[in-house]
């Protein structure tokens, strides 16, 4: 499946706030809210290179693809 | 969700317990990542750990899994493989369960050459109980029995490894995410004893006291200062200074101790 | 047991809430009372919520955990949900203005104020949130005297912080009032 | 002249292996030490010929945690060893404990504290046997008195381990692990053998579960596709921590239970001439061997004289001997040790009848005439 | 306002700490474990100011043995733990006992068995401090209910460990280790401060050696020059081996007596309300402060409830139990565990009085209205 | 009567309680020729083991000497030197009391370099508890717990010390005793951490079970096996079969644990 | 206790005084009766003098362990010293021809006779001094019938080695006519 | 002190009788006796070499020299 079909998904309830996903962010996409939640302020500027994922300690941020079709 | 979370976590026993920006949750992503590039058969894994916030990871990770004694998931581990040579067995260990209280177990699961892959969560110190030195913790590092910073000299646990007659020992960062999952998966592949020293950071009770800054500064840290093993050796010694090796220390073929245990029993048989 | 103040005081780890429970109980050493501080430790203390019990009485303190706290303050959503309790009739709560109290919980006075807001924007510390719950506190309760407060706190805070934190003792004052 | 091929003189070390291996023993972890090594040895030897495993560790702690990871594959599993090992190994015998894994752990006594009298016999470890692992926990401990019940106590232990699903002593001593006598081996026919009882049902399998009534859960090996966490902290039914109060308490009540509520298949003992005796030897192990010496010689002097003999000694067979005290003027306490027993002795007896002490603890075995002079002090 | 310079509001871990330092404290050893770390963490930082050394070592095994190691030199020293350390430090325990090292133990007790409930308090291990190493031997262990009792004891614990030349127990409980009170400090030259007693003849100097009815040797300094052996083997007066059992017996016996012999000055508790009192709660630790609050209330209520609180445990006050316990109704016996202590209650009160038991073990501290309970079903 | 023997030793405790033959009565004689040969003072020496045969020798050995429990000399040993760093601290040990079950404290106290010389009576064998088989048993051999021979591989102690930190490794043999004594005098006057692992044969539990012939035969087997590591670096790998290295492995200098500390303390001092 | 006969057999380790011992028991189980057999172990064990203990017996044996031997043999004037009492009338002691009984020593009978050189210059093997011993000790007691002994020996003994040890028995009988 | 005036002196009380020193004697000076003891069979051939005293395990031969005058 190429990138582009990917979806940049969270997962709010396990964020702690750390921040790592915002600060490795190439395109700057992400954005801890007030209550330290992580929030995709830029969807669009997402190039899904996945850093976000690869280095949440939380599984709080993810690319969601086809083969999760089965997830409901 | 994540499918490797999906797949291979216990999902109801997420979110997990590590605080915000602890590395483990990094590692325990790439072991499973690890174990899905293989197609291992999730009921035949078993994963083993001592104690410490490390080794609360197999509480998360749907395989047969046994939270032990501090610094004992070795010799427990050792047990459980040579009774079912067929089970894939993992051992996942702080810095101090496997180093500090666990040592000796370490050194002899090298040295009998047994076919388990031990993940070192390494974050050079204790966390579990506050912030006291591990065998780790860098010399004038400060930590709370350290508190005029430590004057103990420390291991270097894949090289310590290496030495004890593991078949594979390597060492990467939560930094390194990539790289950690290949060579968990290069681990995971070794008939033998099998060793990977994963550097994470505990900002709860080494960040903090140390002033080490935010997470990601943590993390920049590491891309800063671990370098591949092959380009450290090139290094002019002078430019080495503060640079750490990571990558593969060792990757050599020994007979394993299962199979050699086999043989005997085979043997045997054949006396009959 | 008559003459004894229990106080549950609760919060996300991190706000300072252990350091406030001592210097409560110092205040009330300070005024010639005895005073037991206890705190929830281990993986709970982590993160999430965790709490710090202060017992002042005018006698010796026998059985040293709060069981019905005379109040209870929770700086936290989820610290309220923890240890607020449904089952008793609690004595004052004091919580932060963006703390929700669930309606079937029993108290005897409810105290919501903006804790965090008056610590960030008045003091311009958050870290002084736990000062201005003591003001708050001693304002509601006077189980202290207000000059042993001043002096507990006085006693210690870092050199440096002391003006600020007098500040945030004196919102805390405003605050309960 | 040949001997029957079912009757062997062998020594008490041996006579236990004969009888793990009858009782399905699979494998050994552990660490050489006086008096116990023959357990190491022979295993070493006997084992791989049944395709079984034999582990030597780096220390005994590593021996009782490669012997818990063993059961926990579904294999029956030993660990044996003495004095300052038997120290070593109580962190995980409490482990063992919590997690509920069926283990045979053998201690031949030698005579302690420390280092002390390693090749010369004691019973000094009775009371850690009960007692040696921190926070409170069930204890099944037996006690052999000649080599043919070392054979038949040790296939008990392995049943007893696997039936309620923990640790289960053997507290042996030098005198009875190194003598040798002659044993008749039981036709395999004629054993009782008892199997781990394991789920058949993956679906909502609770690893630490058990039906209102039943104190002894089902337990699945690892690698038979359960899945299922153990760990050492307190825990629900799942297997997974709990720091409720509640669960805990009933985690511990339940343990216990195992041994409490099944008093009457565990507890086991023998009642020697003790229909009309007036005094009561109370022993065990080697000692109970002198006691009955003793007893034989005083009924030919006509006192009336016989012997309680603990084969578990843990759990205590309160009950019973509460019941027997009433009857008797003395109870004599016969144990080589300066007085372990003979506390619980004094705790359930009461007043009921005096109690006296025969004890040594100086790597000598006690002798009838001293159980006899002790006696006879109080005529 | 500031608190009197004698005056602090410190947890009863720090307090031990400064009792310890008080006490001429000047070596720690050990492996940090919750709820002790803090006795770990405050070695750390002020026993280098005092010249003296801590050390991490790898294990609790390695803690206790640099201890003893250090004492040998002559230094107080202390190792501290939790009940998995405390199971894993007992093979060097008893190593200390044969070979008559002072040394300060502390157990911060915290909920069992095995990994438990870490964060939670027990008093689970109290049998273990008896009889948790292998083979007879001699036991002191303390209890504190406060803050500031954990002050004087720890003081006291290493005057006896001095005395007596031998490691003394310190069992606390995450409790009193863990809450702050108020702590008045006395005046250095108030305390009873005990050294050891060292030889001054290097001639013919026997390091096991006592006059005739003295229970504890002189002890030389490694490094004074009296080049002597030490070892955990039964030993002579000399300190060389020996295999003789008279030696052995010999050896065992003044081990024994120096407790034994000395119960008038080594035992130590506390008579509470019992005039006049027709039920004696019995308690010790954090939970003695449930029992004072629980019998405060029932005296209100007009019952003549007093406490009988042990501060030494071990050894246990059988004589003073036995003559009170034969004036009351009820023996309540409070306790967090599942019954440890109260079975030597059973054992010493007998049929004097009715025994009645109120424990937990799931990490929470008895209340007083479950002892009042407890003894409220008696009426 | 041998001249260290009259003035090293306790004269009343011999003949010792080593077996005809046993080589660990060679190597206390090269320790007390090594002592004298620096001229230390015996009454600032202490000596102390573990359990095992060789663990007897500080009974024999006129100076402070402990016995202590199985595997932990070096954990007693680290309290003695912290406490008193003006002692010489000398700690026997077997290969199984150094190696299997004290081996974590071995590596820790290589770790810590403190300043300890240890000296391994390396029989390759537990002689004191009949012969079982220890973590330098070669593999192959027979032992009483390896009656169809060793399945585990070998430690090489001295290349673990160094491995792990200690400032000084070294190996001979009791075939080679003048060397062996040379050693151990290198050894003492280190300033740091120090290990010599001596080879030591044993008759009875090792020699008879493995056909080894007359002790005499396994001193000539040790002349023909060990030789000298720079010797054995030269030879073509095909004529290193066989052969094993002796002589010095490591010798290098670092912080040395007790002396940190007083760096430490005096820091504080200063402070004040 | 009565039908009961003790026995101590002592000399140098190696000189297969343990495998004598069991031999001499399993001899008495062949012709129905009962026996135990103890030993010396640890560091006494090594070198110097070793013992191996029997008891045969009608009944049930108790108390296991030998005081007052009904005979005793020794091998080597060290295990003389150390196994023979001179607290006790000794039954019947057997000693190699070498050994000198200190005359302070009680006994019923003696029999002091050339073993080891018997089984060194007849058998041709030193190592054959512990079945001759039995061969005397059977004679001399009718402890266990010959037939039982015989039999004994050679169940335990290595395949080869039947003759030389049946000659060895036989001298031992000989020696104690 | 020159080897020459070294005395070869033995302990037959601590002599074990292993032979080692036996065998590694140069000039073949040395032999057990019937029980096994060390006996200076041919004391003239002695060289004063020292391996005997270099390998006996239990110190029961050796070459006494002046330094040990002292001794009594
Ligand atoms: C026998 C024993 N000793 C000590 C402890 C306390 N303890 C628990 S975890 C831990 C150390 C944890 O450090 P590490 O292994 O580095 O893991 P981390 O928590 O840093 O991930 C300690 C000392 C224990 N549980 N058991
Ligand atoms: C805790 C403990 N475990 C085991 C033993 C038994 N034991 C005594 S010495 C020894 C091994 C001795 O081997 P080694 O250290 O190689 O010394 P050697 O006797 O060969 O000189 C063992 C297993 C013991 N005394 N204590
Ligand atoms: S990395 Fe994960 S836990 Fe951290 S802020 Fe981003 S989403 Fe949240
Ligand atoms: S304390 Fe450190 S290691 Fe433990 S969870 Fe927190 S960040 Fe991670
Ligand atoms: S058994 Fe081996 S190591 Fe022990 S004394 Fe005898 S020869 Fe030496
Ligand atoms: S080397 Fe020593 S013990 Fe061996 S035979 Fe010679 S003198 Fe005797």
């Amino acid at each position: 499946m190429s990138r582009e079909n990917l979806v940049l998904k969270v997962k709010p309830e396990w964020c702690k706030g750390c921040n790592i996903c915002v600060h490795f962010c190439p395109t700057n996409v992400l954005e801890l809210d007030e209550d330290n939640k992580i929030v995709i302020a830029r969807p669009d500027d997402c190039i899904k290179c996945g850093l976000c994922e690869l280095r949440c300690p939380d599984f709080a941020i993810y690319l969601e693809g086809d083969e999760n079709e089965d997830e409901k | 969700m994540n499918k490797y979370v999906k797949k291979y976590l216990r999902n109801d026993k997420l979110a997990h317990m590590w605080c915000p920006g602890c590395g483990h949750g990094i590692i325990m992503h790439q072991i499973i990542k690890a174990i899905d590039n293989l197609g291992l058969d999730k009921d035949n894994i078993c994963v083993v750990s001592g104690i410490g916030c490390s080794s609360r990871a197999p509480g998360y990770m749907d395989f047969d899994t046994l939270h032990t004694t501090h610094g004992r998931a070795l010799a427990f581990a050792t047990g459980i493989k040579l009774a079912n040579p067929d089970m894939k067995v993992i051992v996942v260990s702080g810095d101090g369960d496997a180093s500090a209280i666990g040592g000796n177990h370490l050194i002899h699961a090298c040295r009998r050459n047994i076919d388990i892959t031990t993940i070192v969560f390494n974050n050079t110190i204790y966390g579990m109980t506050g912030g006291q030195f591990s065998p780790t913790t860098a010399t004038n590092d400060l930590a709370s029995t350290a508190p005029y910073g430590s004057i103990d000299r420390p291991f270097d646990i894949a090289k310590l490894a290496a030495a004890a007659g593991a078949s594979y020992s390597a060492r990467s960062t939560v930094y390194h995410a990539n790289n950690l999952e290949k060579l968990i998966e290069e681990a995971l592949q070794v008939k033998g004893f099998s060793l990977v020293e994963a550097m994470s950071m505990c900002p709860t009770s080494y960040g903090k006291r140390n002033k080490k800054g935010t997470v990601s500064d943590m993390l920049e840290d590491y891309k800063e200062t671990y370098i591949n093993i092959n380009a450290f050796n090139k290094l002019p010694p002078e430019k080495r200074e503060g640079k750490i090796e990571m990558g593969v220390f060792k990757n050599e073929t020994y007979p394993e101790y299962t199979a050699e245990y086999q043989k005997l029993i085979d043997r045997l048989k054949g006396d009959k | 047991m008559s003459n004894q103040f229990e106080l549950r005081l609760s919060g996300a780890g991190g706000q300072g809430l252990l350091l406030a429970g001592i210097v409560l109980a110092e205040a009330g050493i300070l005024d010639g009372k005895f005073a037991t501080q206890t705190q929830s430790y281990g993986p709970e203390a982590r993160g999430g919520a965790s709490k710090s019990e202060v017992i002042i009485s005018d006698s010796e303190i026998d059985y040293p955990e709060v069981r019905t706290p005379n109040l209870t303050l929770a700086l936290t959503q989820e610290a309220a949900d923890k240890y607020i309790s449904k089952d008793i009739i609690n004595g004052i709560i004091v919580v932060d203005e963006r703390v929700e109290i669930d309606p079937a919980i029993k108290y005897e006075k409810l105290i919501r104020v903006p804790i965090i807001k008056t610590a960030k924007n008045k003091i311009g510390k958050a870290i002084v949130a736990n000062i201005v719950s003591l003001g708050i506190i001693v304002e509601a309760t006077n189980i202290v005297s207000k000059e042993a407060m001043e002096s507990a706190i006085l006693n210690r805070v870092p050199k440096g912080t002391e003006k600020l934190n007098r500040m945030a003792l004196e919102s805390g004052y405003e605050l309960a009032k | 002249m040949k001997m029957k091929s079912n009757i062997q003189f062998v020594q008490g070390n041996k006579a236990c292996i004969m009888g793990a291996l009858d009782a399905g023993y699979r494998f050994y972890g552990g660490y050489p030490i006086t008096p116990s090594t023959e357990l190491a040895e022979l295993s070493a030897v006997e084992l791989p010929k049944v395709g079984g495993k034999f582990i030597q560790m780096e220390d005994e702690i590593g021996g009782i945690a490669a012997a818990i990871g063993a059961s926990l594959t579904g294999k029956k599993s030993m660990t044996a060893t003495s004095g300052p090992g038997f120290s070593l190994k109580q962190e995980n015998i409490g482990y063992a404990m919590m997690a509920e894994v069926p283990l045979v752990i053998v201690n031949v006594q030698r005579g302690g504290p420390s280092t002390g009298l390693p090749t010369s016999p004691a019973q000094g470890d009775m009371m850690q046997a009960k007692w040696g692992t921190h926070g409170d926990h069930p204890v099944i401990a037996l006690t052999p008195d000649s080599v043919q019940e070392t054979y038949y106590m040790t296939i008990r232990a392995f049943n007893l381990a696997e039936k309620y699903r923990m640790p289960v002593m053997i507290m042996t001593d030098e005198v009875i692990g190194h003598m040798r006598e002659k044993i008749v081996i039981p036709n395999k026919e004629d054993l009782e053998i008892i199997d781990r009882i394991k789920p058949t049902e993956k679906e909502g399998y609770l690893p630490y579960g058990v039906e209102e009534g039943e104190t002894v859960p089902k337990m699945a090996s690892f690698g038979d596709g359960y899945r299922y966490h153990i760990t050492g902290l307190a825990h629900d039914e799942t297997g997974f921590p709990s720091n409720s109060n509640e669960n805990a308490k009933k985690l511990l009540d339940r343990l216990m239970n195992k041994v409490n509520h099944n008093l009457d298949d565990i507890l086991d003992y023998e009642e020697y001439m003790l229909d009309d005796a007036e005094h009561i030897v109370l022993s065990y192990g080697a000692t109970a061997r002198s006691a009955r010496a003793a007893i034989k010689q005083m009924r030919k002097d006509g006192i009336k004289v016989g012997m309680f003999r603990l084969k578990t000694v843990w759990p205590f067979p309160e009950e019973r001997l509460l019941e027997l005290s009433k009857n008797v003027k003395n109870v004599l306490v016969a144990e080589m040790n300066l007085g372990q027993m003979v506390l619980e002795v004094e705790r359930v007896v009461k007043n009921n009848a005096k109690i006296l002490f025969c004890g040594r603890a100086d790597g000598e075995i006690i002798t009838p005439e001293e159980i006899i002079e002790t006696l006879k002090e109080e005529f």
